[in-house]
């Protein structure tokens, strides 16, 4: 399943990669995070709650975020597994500055979703993940915000 | 298939379902007819640890009118909905939507509260309940709230409802005369769960011309989609067919579905003003 | 509620048949592992996962539902009927007699949920149109007589109804 | 009239109800799963969620720990043994052994990595849950032509290419008929991929008898004998020592013949343990773990005349075969190889056949295995030449069939058609549907702006001739009478065709007959039931059977009634010397004496004989199929507004289940028309993995049917059958596939595969549309 996006941080792009870099921030922008610590660099072992609404699973997860280039662009990595089934998938983020207080990101994404999640869950896997991408920018939106506050 | 491990309680009155949703906390679930629930956990896509069965508190179960207000228990079946005179007289929208779940033993267990709290965006009652303007009765201990459908159906499988609340009651207003109401659906051949649908509520005024519509389509999004351009392209308008053909055609305006492999987004566009065309009619 | 202690069995009792049972379940024990496991009733089958098939078809407290999608648990204290407690001392249900009439069975594996649907659609509806069968028989799947026959098994049911009443 | 050389007691050809219903309504029956055994375990199988991926790690010592647990087992502890083997059909096939359990790579979503045995189902599948694999995933591929393209990844590491096989036949000149012809139509057609789904899931119980004493096995298969064979052979066990059973089995349309992994799996655990285990598939595990079928991808040219004649056909198939190999997964395409002229006089023709590798499920036969992807070749590629030569569809097919005074019939690649009467079956089928009538009315709804369309499909179906059946028939002392038959029947209603047979021929009543089958103790070496064999194959072993035990039983009369052998007749159930029928003896009397030495000095006691039956050759059924059809512009829904089926399968035993197998067989075939489709994506994740996404008809989705049948009997076999199980399969979908194509051939619209979903049909009618400048 590929997906694709942007999304407009109203902040300067340092400050946006900074947020993006931090594992703090990460942390409580993955919807679902149960855990979350490193286990190497820029590799991270967590347990998160994947799902939406009241159909969530548990999941072991490997994050690995890779190929970065300052401050423009990275890559992220995760591979779930659970009883449901697993979700796994890989973005490529470019961050643009727009002007000194915008930043545009763009990402695409390829996720493969196997087991009984995608045996029976079909018809909504497409809109499931773009509603947890958004949930995902929403929380970044709100770090952002934050890093910003603090100035 | 089964289910992991779990707590069952049954509960006799609301208070007591109350007490062991508070005791038991997050990893507790309700069980009403289990319709929902049940698949998702044999599939273990969810594996809540304890499971309060509302399905044997006598007073969640009952279809009445309240003056011009249409009351259904939130345990009340999607058979007894579909069959009830009362229910077809005030809102034949949603007895047909009910009508139109799944299959007679589905019918025979699911229920209205179950279904709705569950909110699968590929189920028949928020579209229609979105369409009849309907509210929530929900009860915690803490005391009762009432939530209108628009602020109750949030997104996939996302709802208003609390961990510690339960769905009491469904509340329709508008049960005149004035007011009728229509389901249509696309069925997926496959699961029975819609691919699109329409529920509508149309108000005529004494001169039979449409004084207000609620449109609510499924199968656009997460959530009931309200065709707000058909229903402002309806309102003061009298209801021929050329009027209605009009008005569908707009209803996928403002919508950004997701498609599937079932059903592209551009088919369910197109779908929307089939099937709002179709409840329309229906209504008429 | 400690984990360890997490899905003890709890007692429940019903009538399945005409004949009180009670046993104690684990909770997660759903309604057709208790009758086909605990009882030894297995002429209720299982076809799916995904509470399509309808071939796990019993009737509880006079509706027919499919007993892979109730915990036995919530049929505490109800009236079960299956497959093997639809004939009666007097000859078998029309249904079944339809359904050997009529050819209305092929392997036999969906023909106790789609009989036990029908029995529940007639007494619903005495004289169905072959219409509301079809539709009545939507939560049914059989993969072998593309259900031709089974349609004419419900009407040659019917037709024995005459009144309308439920002869035995 | 057709002469029906058969008793007096009217059996064949009487719709008498089945013997088998009484148990099967009443919840008596007895499928796997309804067996339970002292100390029985329940063994739960842990399965790769990847198409293809290594196994970097499995860790089972959570599982191990759980309560209830008795094993947990992975490749590690098989040291290599206990493999699927498929036969090599073909010189040069690349069949590399199917390892029961993963070792190091999985090449398939539902590849089976651990097994776990556990006290009850729960706790079993509580355990596999538990069982943790670390898995590093590998692209996959998943499409025909990808796979076969140079320089394609292997879908195994083992392979040195992706072909499992290529066979090719040629007869005539093909490249002159191609090099003469006025007009080549092309076609790349595809049949979807379809998922078997019997209602019964697989599954098996496996027990060891008393040590030493073997292994007994209850298994839900179409060929019981054939199962113990590959199960002794996989399992190195002896053969003798396995008492395998097919119990009532709940439907397999093909997909529960040969041995799966899980079947070793069982057995290997319950030998091991020493006790019981039972092995059933969730409806979820039996859409990844059993064989699917259809999946061809079709590429087509048939060369014709001016006048509609056709001069070649060259075809070339890529048949989707997964990634693992079972016994009868390579066999489908071939059917190719027969049947690629379908009812036509082609004299020149080229038909290559590939099997190729894939990362997803195996393939295997399904109803019709191989047929109906043949029929509708060629019945689309003879719709398609009538609209581009302009010619009348009907009358280019008159043209083009094999003549009744041509049988037996050798086509261009050697392949003998035994008899028919293809015009009578399409005239049948003409008058039936009122075909003109319907053309007109087509034309009047057209004109009025509806899709409509008519189509039709003229097919043969061969059917019987792959291996021998047995039939043994024992007259009890009291004068009833056991019938024993290698053929296995599930739900095909043998137990009452087969009486049927026997009591006509040895004018026995029905209820003085039982028919058994499907255990390998109590019957003699046989196949079993698939292909549509068993009323030709195992019905003429029972009329070989029969006349072994006349002989005898006449011998005995002769011998008690003082007369000569010659002059005994068998006439209404009972023995006499001909024109003397007051001194007649009974079944009874004559095998009382048979077995109370009351028989001539040098015969044997008893009354008891059996016969194989093997025709070495295929029966051709034959019929045509008319489809009225209408798309809603608006939706792309489509209704088939009428169903024409005409079929003739020679002389009909029981016609009321003749006519349940088409009904079945249309009502698969429809499925694959209209929604049926078992769907990956390009990653090679299941996108149609259960019953929410897999469509199969339901009541309401049967059209009306009309049938009829032409009755032309099959001169090579005793009861004048030929095999009719997946005539529906076969003709009804090319029919509806034509029918579509017509009611679209006004947008311009050549061709779309099957099925016709409605968001598909109105993909291709707004693509349609726009092109016209809508």
């Amino acid at each position: 399943m590929k997906l694709d996006g942007v999304y407009t941080f109203h902040a300067p792009r340092q400050l946006v990669w900074e947020t993006v870099q931090d594992p703090e921030a990460l942390r409580r922008c993955i919807p679902g995070l149960e855990t979350f610590e490193p286990t190497g660099q820029d590799e991270y072992a967590a347990t998160m709650k994947i799902g939406v609404g009241s159909i969530k699973g548990s999941y072991r997860a490997k994050i690995r975020i890779f190929d970065l280039q300052e401050p423009e662009h990275y890559k992220l990595s995760v591979e779930a597994t659970g009883t449901p089934g697993f979700v796994r998938g890989e973005g490529s983020f470019d961050l643009v500055a727009d002007d000194a207080e915008t930043t545009t990101l763009r990402w695409e994404a390829d996720a493969q979703i196997g087991g009984a999640v995608a045996a029976v869950g079909q018809r909504m896997l497409g809109g499931v993940a773009k509603m947890t991408v958004g949930q995902l920018w929403a929380a970044l939106d709100a770090q952002v915000k934050a890093r910003q506050a603090r100035g | 298939m089964f289910p992991a491990s779990f707590d069952y309680h049954a509960p006799t009155t609301v208070p007591e379902a109350l007490r062991l949703l508070a005791e038991n906390g997050p990893d507790a679930k309700l069980l009403a007819g289990g319709h929902s629930l049940l698949p998702a956990m044999k599939l273990r896509l969810l594996e809540p640890g304890c499971l309060v069965d509302i399905g044997r508190i006598p007073e969640l179960r009952g279809i009445r009118r309240e003056g011009q207000t249409l009351v259904i228990g939130a345990a009340t079946l999607h058979a007894d909905i579909a069959t009830s005179d009362v229910v077809r007289q005030a809102a034949p929208g949603l007895a047909t939507a009910a009508s139109l779940i799944g299959d007679v033993q589905v019918r025979n267990r699911g229920t209205i509260g179950g279904s709705a709290a569950h909110d699968d965006p590929a189920a028949d009652y928020p579209v229609i309940l979105t369409a009849l303007d309907a509210s929530f009765m929900l009860v915690s201990s803490a005391g009762a709230r009432t939530v209108a459908s628009g602020d109750f159906f949030l997104d996939y499988f996302t709802t208003a409802l609390s961990d510690l609340e339960i769905i009491t009651e469904v509340r329709i207003p508008g049960a005149a005369a004035s007011v009728t109401s229509a389901y249509a659906k696309l069925e997926h051949p496959a699961s029975g769960f819609l691919v699109v649908s329409a529920g509508v509520r149309i108000e005529r005024g004494a001169d039979g011309r449409c004084r207000t519509a609620r449109i609510a389509i499924g199968g656009l999004g997460g959530r009931p989609f309200r065709a707000t351009a058909v229903e402002s392209a309806l309102a003061g308008h009298a209801l021929t067919p050329a009027a209605i053909a009009a008005a569908a055609a707009l209803a996928a305006d403002g919508s950004d579905p997701d498609g599937d492999a079932y059903a592209p987004a551009e088919y369910r566009r197109h779908m929307a003003t089939v099937y709002v065309q179709r409840a329309l009619e229906a209504a008429l | 509620m400690p984990e360890t202690t997490r899905g003890r069995p709890i007692p429940i009792q019903m009538t399945v048949n005409g004949i009180q049972r009670a046993a104690d379940v684990e909770p997660r024990t759903l309604l057709v592992h208790f009758l086909r496991e605990t009882l030894g009733l297995t002429g209720t089958h299982v076809g799916c996962d995904t509470t399509q098939c309808g071939a796990c078809t019993v009737h509880l407290d006079g509706r027919a539902v499919k007993s892979c999608t109730i915990l036995a648990a919530q049929a505490q204290g109800g009236d079960v009927t299956t497959i093997e407690g639809l004939a009666n001392a007097s000859g078998l249900h029309p249904v079944q007699e339809g359904f050997r009439q009529e050819h209305g069975l092929q392997c036999g594996y969906c023909t106790p949920g789609m009989i036990m649907n029908a029995a529940d659609l007639l007494q619903r509806n005495p004289h169905p149109t072959e219409d509301e069968i079809k539709h009545a028989l939507q939560g049914n799947l059989c993969r072998c007589t593309g259900y031709v026959n089974i349609v004419k098994a419900v009407q040659w049911a019917a037709a024995q109804r005459g009144g309308g009443d439920v002869p035995r | 009239m057709t002469q029906h050389p058969h008793g007096t007691t009217g059996l064949i050809g009487a719709s008498v109800p089945r013997v088998e219903d009484l148990a099967l309504i009443t919840g008596a029956g007895q499928y796997v799963d309804d067996i339970q055994l002292p100390g029985m375990l329940h063994m739960a199988v842990v399965r790769s969620p990847y198409p293809k991926a290594r196994i970097r790690s499995i860790e089972t010592a959570a599982a191990r720990a759980m309560p209830g647990v008795a094993a947990v087992i992975t490749s590690a502890d098989l040291e290599g043994k206990l493999n699927v083997v498929a036969p090599p059909m073909f010189p040069g096939m690349q069949a590399p052994p199917t390892p029961a359990l993963a070792a190091g790579m999985v090449y398939a979503v539902g590849a089976p990595i651990a097994a776990v045995v556990a006290a009850t189902r729960t706790l079993a599948q509580d355990a596999a849950n538990a069982v943790e694999v670390e898995y590093e995933p590998l692209p996959a591929t998943v499409d025909v032509e990808v796979a076969t393209a140079p320089g394609a990844a292997p879908v195994r590491d083992e392979l040195q290419h992706n072909i499992v096989y290529t066979t090719v036949r040629e007869g005539g000149d093909v490249d002159k008929a191609f090099g003469e012809a006025h007009h080549i139509t092309r076609l790349r057609i595809q049949s979807p991929r379809q998922v078997v789904l019997a209602m019964e899931p697989r599954g098996l119980v496996a027990a060891p008898e008393r040590p030493g004493q073997g292994l007994r096995v209850w298994i839900s298969h179409q060929t019981p004998h054939l199962a113990r064979s590959e199960l002794a052979a996989e399992l190195g066990y002896p053969e003798h020592l396995i008492h395998l059973s097919a119990p009532d089995v709940g439907g397999g349309f093909g997909s529960k013949s040969g041995i799966y992994r899980e079947d070793l799996l069982a057995c290997h655990l319950a030998l091991k343990l020493d006790r019981p285990v039972k092995w059933v598939a969730t409806r979820s595990e039996d859409f990844v773990a059993t064989n699917q079928g259809r999946d061809q991808l079709m590429f087509s040219e048939l060369a014709l005349s001016q006048d509609g004649t056709m001069l070649g056909l060259k075809v070339k198939l890529l048949a989707n075969m997964g990634a693992y190999l079972h016994f009868a997964t390579a066999g489908p395409p071939q059917r190719m190889m027969g049947m690629a002229p379908g009812c036509y006089q082609i004299r020149n023709l080229r038909v290559e056949v590939s099997g190729v590798f894939t990362n997803t499920v195996s393939t295997g036969p399904y109803r019709g295995a191989g047929r109906p992807e043949a029929v509708l070749n060629i019945e689309r590629l003879a719709d398609l030449a009538a609209r581009e030569l302009g010619l009348d569809r009907i009358a280019l097919r008159r043209k083009n069939f094999i003549r009744p005074d041509q049988f037996p019939y050798r086509t261009a690649t050697g392949v003998e058609y035994d008899s028919g009467d293809y015009e009578k079956a399409l005239d049948e089928a003409l008058r039936l549907s009122g075909y003109d009538a319907m053309l007109r009315q087509r034309d009047e709804r057209r004109a009025r702006g509806e899709l409509v369309g008519v189509g039709l499909c003229s097919f043969v179906e061969p059917s019987g001739g792959a291996f021998f059946e047995s039939g043994s028939i024992r007259v009890e002392p009291s004068g009833a009478v056991t019938v024993l038959t290698g053929s296995s029947p599930h739900g095909q209603g043998l137990e009452t065709t087969f009486a049927q047979v026997v009591g006509e021929k040895l004018g026995v009543p029905m209820d003085r007959i039982s028919v058994r089958h499907g255990d390998t103790v109590a019957i003699q070496q046989g196949i079993g039931t698939f292909g549509s064999r068993s009323a030709i194959m195992g019905g003429g072993a029972l009329v070989a059977a029969a006349e072994k035990v006349i002989d005898k039983a006449k011998r005995i009369a002769a011998h008690l009634l003082e007369a000569a052998t010659e002059d005994i007749v068998l006439e209404d159930g009972a023995f006499a010397v001909a024109g003397v029928p007051n001194k007649a003896m009974t079944w009874a009397q004559i095998s009382g004496a048979a077995h109370r030495g009351r028989i001539p000095a040098d015969m044997e006691a008893g009354l008891q004989e059996s016969a194989t039956y093997d025709p070495r050759r295929e029966s051709w059924g034959f019929g045509t199929h008319v489809a009225l059809v209408s798309i809603e512009t608006n939706t792309g829904e489509l209704k088939i507004e009428k169903l024409v089926l005409v079929d003739d399968c020679g002389v009909l035993i029981n016609p009321k289940i003749v006519e349940g197998q088409i009904h079945g067989g249309v009502a698969q075939g429809l499925g694959e028309a209209l929604r049926e489709h078992m769907r990956f994506d390009e990653d090679g994740q299941v996108l149609t993995g259960s019953l929410m996404d897999y469509a199969i008809l339901r009541a309401a989705d049967m059209p009306p049917l009309i049938m009829g049948e032409t009755e032309t009997p099959n001169p090579f076999n005793p009861l004048g059958v030929k095999g009719v199980g997946e005539a529906g399969a076969n003709g009804a979908p090319p029919a509806v596939a034509n029918a579509v194509m017509d009611a679209l051939e006004p947008l311009g619209i050549r061709h779309v595969d099957m099925p016709y979903t409605a968001p598909k049909l109105w993909a291709a009618i707004r693509a349609a549309q726009g092109d016209q400048g809508a």
